[in-house]
């Protein structure tokens, strides 16, 4: 299956890009989609632990199984106001 | 529960806003809060804050905090706006209004409100020197 | 820090103070309080609420309480505004500001003051049928 | 010693008047005052405990000596706001 992902602030400049889109096995995790952007963009490694995840426009955890098609946005802690 | 909700690259216009506040004759309180952009960010000077949100998510989770809040207090109406974009040093990026029939529920809701907008709504700040 | 105390028997014109607000570079927070007359007193309806001060000591007190602010907290401005003689239902009766460089101090002021008031500051209320 | 005293509030309607002033001993306390008034006021004496009393514009306590000309306040508890 195909997974949009978007990035914001400065996961931006870490990746050097807003979008990818990544394949991965059916019945895949957040978790496991989230290791293969830490392999293809290694910045993102330093602030694994801070990695906020949202599939569409909800936060889900790392166990959460991915559906094709599905939109799935990463980002460092928000900091609004 | 009235709500409105803003996201806004215009500056705030806190005249306009109260001229449409409405109020029931059972209101006792309204509380307002205004962050104001500081001319310092982690000990240097800048010059603006550039605000980035992540649009249609800040509109659910604002939606979700609200539904929290006209579960937990007897909320007439809630009203915030948050600007995106470059917001200029002594300008306002956040107005906030709560308006409930007493002052504690209207605090409290306030101040939990804007605690829990910096803990879900993905907006994000960038100093501009 | 800027104090500025009203007694008034004017309505309260939000508007024209929030025109009259100063706020420096280092200011982050903007909390204001207004406290409406509501329809119901005791459990019964009324028109309108009359206040009495006792006003040379209002004025005293409130300057006690705005010295004490000063010592708990960072506050650069507070301003109250409160009116006597007949206020009717639905109209706000208290008008408070606090100016800090940050929310958590601004909101810890305002309501402090705002209990104190109520606990030492000579103003009593009629409800009015 | 004149001993000048003014009511606040529903006070006024419990003396029937604004202003009353007392004669006292020198020396006497606030506390003193207070009790020579509810004789001459009796339904002040439901109120005696959150009666709130006032020297010029400061609170006092029931053991302050009184001087001379100075002007005291009674009132019920305050509700400003």
């Amino acid at each position: 299956m195909r997974i949009s992902v978007q990035f914001y602030s400065y996961f931006k400049d870490l990746t050097g890009c807003a979008e990818t889109t990544e394949s991965l096995a059916d019945g895949s995790t957040l978790g496991a989609l989230h290791e293969q952007l830490i392999k293809k963009f290694p910045k993102l490694a330093a602030m694994k632990k801070s990695t906020l995840i949202a599939v569409g426009v909800d936060y889900q955890t790392r166990d959460y199984v991915l559906n094709d098609g599905e939109q799935v946005s990463l980002f460092p802690p928000v900091q609004g106001g | 529960m009235n709500r409105s909700l803003t996201i806004t690259r215009e500056p705030l216009d806190e005249a306009a806003l109260l001229s449409r506040r409405t109020l029931s004759v059972g209101m006792g309180a309204v509380v307002h809060f205004l962050g104001i952009v500081r001319d310092r960010e982690d000990g240097k000077k800048i010059s603006a804050i550039e605000y980035e949100a992540f649009e249609q998510m800040v509109t659910h989770q604002f939606n979700l905090l609200f539904d929290e809040m006209e579960k937990r207090w007897p909320i007439e109406s809630i009203r915030l706006v948050h600007r995106v974009g470059i917001v200029k040093v002594n300008e306002p990026s956040l107005w906030v209004e709560v308006v409930a029939p007493h002052r504690g529920e209207a605090f409290a809701a306030c101040q939990w409100l804007i605690d829990e907008m910096k803990r879900v709504v993905p907006i994000w700040k960038k100093p501009v020197v």
